[in-house]
């Protein structure tokens, strides 16, 4: 069994989608989910076996793909795999009442976008990375346009020009690095970097910065991602926030613990990622629309966990996927619940939630956002409490009263829309959930209550794994 | 007892649970207030969640008393806070809710900085390092904490400044509810300012300061409300303050627990009787109510006997909470602190009888009180239960020192000195409850005898318009109660003008304007034209690269 | 007369500058032009410029394609990798081009708008 | 034993305090180029409205007023020493001390507020409110200097304040006791603080109401009250009485000095007074206080 | 030898002392004290309120025979109808003679409360006070003068002395007669008669 096969396997679905078709639209869509349960399996499979390994497909020795399966990107393949089939199962369920146009092609991206964030995670070749950099971006682009309205064409343009910009820093910086060191293996890259000139490695380092800045929703370079978000269905955001930052963020920073282990730029990318977030929390407080409200919150939760990679020691790193974790799971409970109101009300400002009618829906809305929050009982708390607790034991004042400024404002947002949702009279009719949302939203509720009472579950495999991370196994 | 829980705990962090006497004494009131307060449930019609919240508020205020450690109590704190907001928010006002949670989750994170900064110099949470920790800090960074913790507690107990959701949250909450509020959660900030100040610094000047000011402007606040439950929250605010006074002062902890308990039994009493009169009239403004005396009288006896512990009288309880807190202020020399103490309180006896002449003397303002019965037994019996401790604890003061007493002991500070129940002794001077009370019951019985029997005989008035009205007769479109503008003229005097005029809300107010046109600029930034975006951040990346570069 | 063009530094040196000059002509357009199109456009003569750099910088004059069959001295051969990654990168930015031009016609065809600050339909 | 002493000093102050009553009228009246009434007046005014014929009453809490008024006045003097340095004549002072004291001194008119607010009548509670706003204003000056004057005696007790004063402490500390004595006057209800019961205003305030045998026991507890107030004070500035012949010489010296000023002045408003009270009896006793205890 | 302001109030004084009568010891007492302690109240309800100022303040000074003013009808013994009295004035002083408590006394000055005076043909003034209120003493004059209010407060104080004022008996036993008279002036309703019973005290001591 091979790990070649997370990237495989949805990227063999994908093309062979035309013969599904042939089947009839459900044929599609219940092969990817069982394809995606299957990959589930493997992953887990993976996990109990320990079945870490390093994978090479070489084509001639210096040319080659290879795979690096250890725990901390193990857990991530795990987490986008697991992220991708409940959003199929969800979507199996949401199909019958409003399915996506041209349903077959939409399976065909989802599968590129699960295949090219597993090959972001697991691959250890700088120019792979790109390659699935790239394809990561191209299907996120189509699907953020995919309803083909005017403001989803207009997020999709947005952010294919940003993506584009964004992958030319990065070729650049990729280019630079083959030029002075003439390899791609980030192994061998790791070994040189340190022998380069200053200012070269500032010059990489900075368009690597640019190049990842983008995608990772850093401070000035995240101006797309509210309009992305707001113009994409609501269901894809799930996608966006849960997957595709996700990816980009563990690879920036496994570049960044390969090239500069001694965290020369850390303070800098610390500062840099707690602005960021107060940058965005700030912005979030005047917003009236749902979707984009959770982008900035979005934006807010990748800067903290931007902040807490950028510390670059194992406590933090540990803090870190913590947060990963639950921000993806809060985020999809958060997207999931979004989507059925936005089918019932059409509207996603944010006063339609006074007029809310499930007790259900409301509840799981209240559990993400205080989980997001980083309220004790939930798993944000879990994640806060160990970033500002190693921020604490840097000494990093200014950094934790940020970030607590930050959540602060967050609260304020938040709770706006938890006032909406529990002091309002007018309701309108009873919106009523199926048994299999619901399953999926309470399992997602529970998920975040289970990490947060019971954290000691988990932290053992994440602060492996974050040694591992930071130890730079390539 | 200690619990040690750092098998369950992530990382290196010690967490454990400590059963001290001090925790177990506000544990009382907590059962207390949930003892009585669980009569009136069955009165209203309440969601089942209100039961659940109510179930997991017990919780995380047990866990705030019980902890040993910052980071459970601040986990209690957090918890606390937004189980109040969801407890509130069943008949709160939006705009009210939004002002709580903004105080509250201030107050929780300013905690949170806090309590990392007491983390940072020891890498422990426990209490039992915290003096420690808190020595080895710089002096700047001590200050600070300081201001932190201070800011989280006066958050909760409402102090002048920060009072500014309280009165509103204390007004709108259900009456169950609201009663709560003043009885237990606002006990919380007492304990958390023993816990994380008193146990942690030398006796603070700034904050007895502090304290005095919140009493005194909190009275003359009181007296200017019309509505009761808005008295009866400013009045919270003005008793919390004494006991923020007390707790500044060294060896003041005797008077500030004897107090936390006399008025979460007052508060409670009061809060349980004005539910009674809303439940029965509908009504909770002083302009409209009135009269019920004679409607309602046991109501009215118990409200008697709670605002009498209120103002701090002799034969009952609040005076010997007031004495204890009078001697330790007398003891410590703070002079001016004590005058500002005293003052308050004499100025406290005009919203006192405010709220007892609005609701149950004077006239009825309205007919729709002549429904009004007496409420059941289900609000009376709490009230006559705390009634009963208010006037044990009057007549025998000295009950409860020996516990205050091991209190002190496991904090090792001095201890009060006990002869007998009756009499209560502070370091400064000593008073006998039981003779007081007796004696003021003998003379009154001896002059109830002698006044039955004279030769005159008192006839009652024919209706309630027999009065002295100059000649006229009143009917009832005449305005008789008088209660809605009772200290009203005091806004006429230049200095409690400024007292009464002023308020933070101005200040809240412009912060909350200022913040969302800060918040609008960098919504326009992130709404704005791509090209600009792409300028800006190009301009930035600039700026980074000659930065680092330097 | 020009002989010293051939030495490698020199064309290095040229095409380092070229692309260059090249790569801040289309971040000028980028940052100027308001026409989706001629975004797109900027945006390639970015990408291009790197290309012309990277393959402008590794470029030796006298080495031969690295094919075995010809010869057997593998120093004497240019590095395909720079190559083999270009022609994988322009194959990319191509399918992204085609899509982003695509999404500009179905965007005109919609709303009627070239102008990329026009684009604001989701200002809240 | 104790019990015949109680009643002695009930006696006492009952008859010393319609005696003061009756000089007070009489000087008044020669302030006032009368003649003045008979020395007893005040007393037979008493008697007289016990004996009136009927009473109107407005239910339960209205009867009970004035007689809380009553309880809380004998209560009061039976805290207060007479003498200092000796046990006869201290009533039950050594179970209390100065703070209950201070604060029995405001539990009858409180209970009367009660009363009054039941009558219903609301010229009753407009004194009353009249009076409790100028209350806090008007202890202020007198709370501030029995602190420094209990700070300086190290001790709440009367008995022990008393009789720790080698000078008297209206000597030693002139300007507490000015701060004092404005507050006094005050408490005494006399011009320029007595708006609490102007006659034609509120209709006599918060005895409106109050007729017959009511009004008696008010006036009764009256006398009684201004006693132990005078004794109170004597304890506190005047350096305590030893006999009962010091004792009444200087209440009467005090309680004329008190009625003297009162007749030589209006009456202030209530924000007036207030406003009044706050700025110099305050700052005067606050200087005092400081001057004292510096140290 | 006395002389003056002293001769006279020893005078006044003896006159006050010099009735004797035939009562027993506490009737004797309770009379001593209701002659030697008269409230009267702070009502002028005519013309004659003019002359009351002076008799109580320091050129008469009333107060030395022990009376002295009282603001309201609760406290008061003694209500001076001051001559004319108009249906308007009339309501008030029923009103206010009903609110004070027995015993109670009226002194009525001048001539008009005898016989209407010099309103006798008015449209809007009574007649003869004594058929709307029982009168314990007339002072004559138009107006009188202090000296003559207090020989007439005098005279009543000799006749409460002597048990002998007993108006509000007479207003008690013969009240459905004053009734009549009242209401044939002031209409139906004389004494407020609240319709508002949801408003009856209950017991009371």
């Amino acid at each position: 069994m091979s790990s070649v096969l997370f990237v495989a396997l949805p990227l063999l679905f994908g093309f062979s989608t035309p013969i599904l078709g042939y089947f009839g639209k459900n044929a599609v869509a219940y092969v990817s989910t069982l394809m995606q349960l299957f990959l589930l399996y493997l992953g887990f499979d993976l996990l109990l076996n320990e079945g870490f390994s390093i994978e090479l497909i070489s084509i001639a020795p210096p040319l080659g793909i290879s795979f690096v399966v250890t725990k901390v990107s193990l857990l991530f393949v795990l987490l986008f795999t697991s992220v991708m089939t409940l959003f199929s199962l969800y979507y199996l369920s949401y199909r019958s009442e409003k399915p996506y146009r041209d349903e077959s092609k939409f399976f065909i991206l989802i599968n590129m976008l699960l295949a090219a964030s597993i090959g972001l995670v697991l691959s250890s070749d700088i120019f792979n990375i790109y390659v699935f950099f790239e394809i990561a971006g191209i299907s996120a682009y189509i699907l953020s346009a995919y309803e083909k309205s005017s403001s989803a064409l207009e997020a999709g343009i947005k952010y294919l020009i940003t993506g584009a910009v964004a992958s030319i820093f990065l070729i650049f910086a990729i280019v630079l690095i083959y030029i002075y060191i003439g390899s791609l293996n980030l192994g061998i890259i790791a070994q040189h970097f340190e022998l380069l000139p200053f200012q070269i490695k500032l010059l990489i380092s900075i368009l690597l910065l640019i190049g990842f800045g983008f995608k990772v929703e850093i401070f000035p370079l995240n101006f797309w991602v509210s309009d992305v978000y707001q113009g994409s269905s609501t269901l894809v955001n799930a996608l966006f926030s849960a997957i595709v930052v996700k990816a980009y963020l563990f690879v920036f920073f496994h570049l960044l613990y390969l090239f500069l282990p001694h965290g020369e730029f850390s303070l800098f990318l610390i500062y840099l990622g707690a602005f960021s977030m107060l940058a965005a929390e700030v912005a979030g407080l005047r917003q009236s629309h749902l979707k984009r409200l959770f982008a900035y919150s979005s934006l807010g939760q990748v800067a903290l966990v931007f902040t807490a990679f950028a510390l670059q020691n194992t406590q933090a790193i540990q803090a870190a996927l913590f947060i990963v974790l639950a921000h993806s799971v809060a985020k999809m409970g958060i997207f999931f619940a979004l989507a059925l109101i936005e089918k019932e009300h059409e509207s996603m400002e944010s006063e339609t939630l006074k007029s809310l009618n499930s007790p259900f829906l409301r509840v799981i809305l209240l559990i993400s956002m205080l989980s997001l929050l980083g309220i004790p009982l939930f798993a944000g708390f879990v994640g806060k409490l160990l970033v500002l607790k190693s921020l604490a034991l840097e000494g990093m004042l200014p950094i934790i009263m940020m970030i607590i400024l930050a959540s602060l404002i967050e609260a304020v947002y938040y709770f706006k829309l938890a006032g909406y949702m529990f002091t309002s009279d007018k309701r309108r009719d009873v919106l009523k959930v199926t048994w299999a949302h619901k399953t999926i939203l309470a399992f997602l509720s529970l998920l975040l209550l289970i990490i947060g009472m019971a954290p000691f579950l988990l932290s053992e495999y994440l602060f492996e794994a974050s040694k591992l991370m930071l130890g730079g196994v390539s | 007892m200690m619990i040690n829980l750092s098998n369950y705990a992530l990382g290196h962090i010690v967490l454990a649970l400590e059963m001290s006497h001090l925790a177990n004494f506000f544990a009382v009131l907590i059962l207390l207030s949930m003892g009585t307060l669980l009569f009136l449930v069955k009165n209203y019609a309440l969601p089942k969640s209100f039961y659940a919240l109510s179930a997991l508020l017990s919780t995380s205020l047990f866990l705030i008393v019980y902890a040993a450690d910052y980071l459970l109590f601040f986990i209690g704190w957090e918890v606390m806070s937004i189980t109040t907001y969801f407890l509130l928010s069943f008949s709160v006002s939006q705009k009210t809710l939004h002002k709580y949670i903004i105080f509250a989750m201030s107050s929780a994170l300013a905690l949170f900085i806090a309590i990392l900064m007491i983390y940072s110099t020891q890498q422990s949470f426990l209490y039992s390092d915290a003096r420690e920790s808190f020595e080895l800090m710089g002096e700047f960074q001590g200050v600070f904490f300081l201001v932190l913790i201070l800011f989280a507690i006066f958050v909760k107990l409402g102090v002048i400044g920060f009072h500014y959701w309280l009165v509103d949250a204390y007004e709108e909450a259900h009456d169950i509810f609201t009663a709560f509020l003043s009885a237990v959660l606002s006990k919380m900030g007492v304990y958390a300012l023993i816990i994380l100040v008193v146990k942690v610094t030398q006796p603070m000047l700034a904050l007895a300061i502090i304290g005095v000011m919140t009493s005194i402007i909190a009275t003359f606040k009181a007296i200017q409300e019309d509505s009761v439950k808005r008295v009866l929250a400013y009045s919270s605010i003005a008793q919390l303050g004494y006991i923020v006074t007390v707790l500044g002062v060294a060896d003041g902890m005797s008077g500030a627990l004897y107090h936390s308990l006399i008025h979460t039994a007052v508060k409670l009493l009061l809060f349980i009787n004005i539910a009674g009169v809303i439940y029965m009239t509908g009504r909770d403004k002083f302009s409209q109510l009135g009269g019920l005396i004679y409607k309602m009288p046991q109501s009215f006896v118990l409200l008697l006997i709670g605002i009498i512990v209120l103002a701090g009288m002799p034969p009952l309880g609040g005076f010997s909470s007031k004495f204890l807190i009078y001697s330790a202020l007398l003891d410590t020399k703070y002079l001016l602190l004590l005058s500002g103490v005293m003052f308050s309180s004499a100025s406290a006896f005009l919203y006192i009888y405010k709220l007892i002449y609005g609701v149950y003397l004077g006239h009825p303002s309205h007919k729709k009180l002549e429904s009004a019965k007496e409420v059941s037994l289900s609000f009376l019996l709490p009230q006559y239960l705390l009634a009963f401790i208010l006037i044990t604890l009057g007549t025998f003061p000295a009950l409860i020192v020996p516990y205050i007493n091991e209190i002190l002991l496991e904090s090792s500070l001095t201890t009060l000195s006990f002869t007998h129940a009756g009499e209560l002794i502070s370091a400064f001077a000593q008073f006998n409850g039981l003779i007081v009370m007796s004696a003021f019951g003998t003379i009154f019985v001896l002059v109830v005898i002698f006044f039955v029997s004279t030769r005159s005989k008192a006839k009652e008035a024919k209706n309630r318009f027999d009065i002295a009205y100059c000649g006229e007769e009143p009917d009832e479109s005449t305005h008789l109660h008088y209660g809605y503008s009772m200290g009203k003229e005091l806004a006429r005097v230049g200095i409690l003008r400024a007292i009464i005029k002023n308020s933070s809300s101005h200040f809240y107010e412009y912060l909350g304007k200022q913040t969302l046109s800060f918040a609008e600029l960098f919504r326009k930034i992130y709404s704005g034209k791509l090209s600009v975006n792409f300028n800006i951040a190009i301009l930035f990346l600039l700026l980074l690269l000659w930065g680092s570069l330097r | 007369m020009f002989e010293f063009f051939n030495s490698p530094e020199v064309i290095n040196i040229i095409v380092i500058i070229g692309s260059m000059l090249l790569f801040f002509v289309g971040l000028f357009g980028l940052l100027t032009q308001k026409h989706i199109i001629k975004i797109f456009m900027s945006i390639a003569i970015m990408e291009t410029a790197v290309y012309l750099f990277f393959i402008g910088s590794l470029f030796k004059l006298d080495a031969i394609a690295p094919i075995m069959k010809v010869a057997d001295d593998t120093s004497k051969f240019n590095d395909p990798i720079p190559h083999a990654m270009i022609l994988t990168a322009i194959v990319i930015a191509m399918a992204v081009f085609a899509l982003g031009v695509s999404f500009a016609i179905e965007y005109y065809k919609l709303s009627g708008k070239t102008n990329i600050d026009t684009m604001n339909e989701m200002r809240h | 034993m104790i019990l015949l002493e109680l009643l002695l000093m009930l006696l006492v102050a009952y008859g010393v305090g319609f005696l003061y009553y009756g000089l007070y009228r009489n000087i008044t009246a020669r302030f006032q180029r009368r003649f003045g009434p008979p020395l007893w007046q005040s007393f037979f005014d008493s008697i007289k409205f016990f004996l009136k014929e009927e009473s109107t009453s407005h239910g339960w809490m209205f009867y009970l007023g004035p007689i809380i008024m009553m309880s809380g006045a004998i209560t009061t003097l039976f805290f207060i020493p007479f003498f200092k340095e000796t046990t006869n004549f201290s009533g039950l002072s050594s179970y209390g001390n100065l703070f209950v004291v201070l604060y029995l001194l405001v539990l009858g008119p409180l209970g009367n507020a009660l009363g009054v607010g039941t009558g219903g009548n609301p010229f009753g509670a407009m004194g009353v409110t009249r009076g409790l706003s100028r209350l806090f204003a008007l202890e202020l000056p007198f709370y501030i200097a029995v602190i420094a004057i209990m700070s300086l005696s190290g001790s709440a007790d009367i008995s022990e304040i008393a009789a720790h004063q080698s000078t008297m402490y209206a000597l030693a500390y002139p300007l507490l006791f000015i701060g004092a004595l404005f507050s006094f006057i005050g408490m005494m209800g006399q011009s320029p603080f007595d708006v609490v019961g102007a006659p034609v205003e509120v209709y006599s305030g918060p005895a409106s109401e109050f007729s017959g045998k009511f009004l008696a026991l008010l006036m009764s507890q009256s006398a009684i009250y201004t006693f132990a107030k005078l004794v109170l004070m004597v304890n506190l500035f005047l350096g305590g009485a030893q006999g009962f012949l010091e004792l009444l010489l200087k209440t009467f010296v005090l309680f004329l000095f008190v009625i003297s000023f009162g007749s030589l002045y209006g009456r202030f408003k209530t924000p007036q007074s207030i406003d009044f009270l706050l700025k110099v009896p305050t700052t005067i006793a606050v200087i005092g206080l400081i001057l004292a205890t510096w140290s | 030898m006395e002389e003056g302001f002293l001769l006279e109030q020893k005078t006044l004084e003896g006159d006050l002392n010099s009735e004797t009568s035939h009562q027993s010891s506490v009737d004797f007492l309770m009379n001593w004290f209701r002659k030697r302690s008269i409230f009267v109240l702070a009502y002028g309800t005519g013309c004659g309120a003019i002359e009351m100022p002076p008799t109580f303040t320091s050129r008469y000074d009333a107060e030395r025979l022990g009376i002295r003013g009282a603001a309201t009808p609760r406290q008061a013994d003694v209500i001076i109808v001051s001559g004319y009295c108009s249906y308007k004035t009339l309501r008030r002083i029923i009103r206010t003679y009903e609110q004070m408590s027995n015993p109670k006394y009226v002194l009525a000055l001048g001539s008009c409360t005898v016989n209407g005076g010099m309103y006798w043909d008015s449209y809007n003034t009574i007649k003869k006070l004594e058929d709307y209120l029982p009168v314990d003493m007339y002072v004559n004059g138009c107006m009188p003068r202090p000296e003559s209010i207090l020989e007439g407060f005098i005279e009543l104080q000799k006749e409460i002395g002597a048990g002998k004022a007993s108006s509000w008996q007479k207003y008690e036993e013969n009240h459905e007669f004053y009734r009549k008279n009242q209401e044939a002036v002031l209409g139906e309703k004389v004494e407020p008669s609240y319709e508002a019973d949801w408003y009856l005290y209950e017991g009371g001591l």
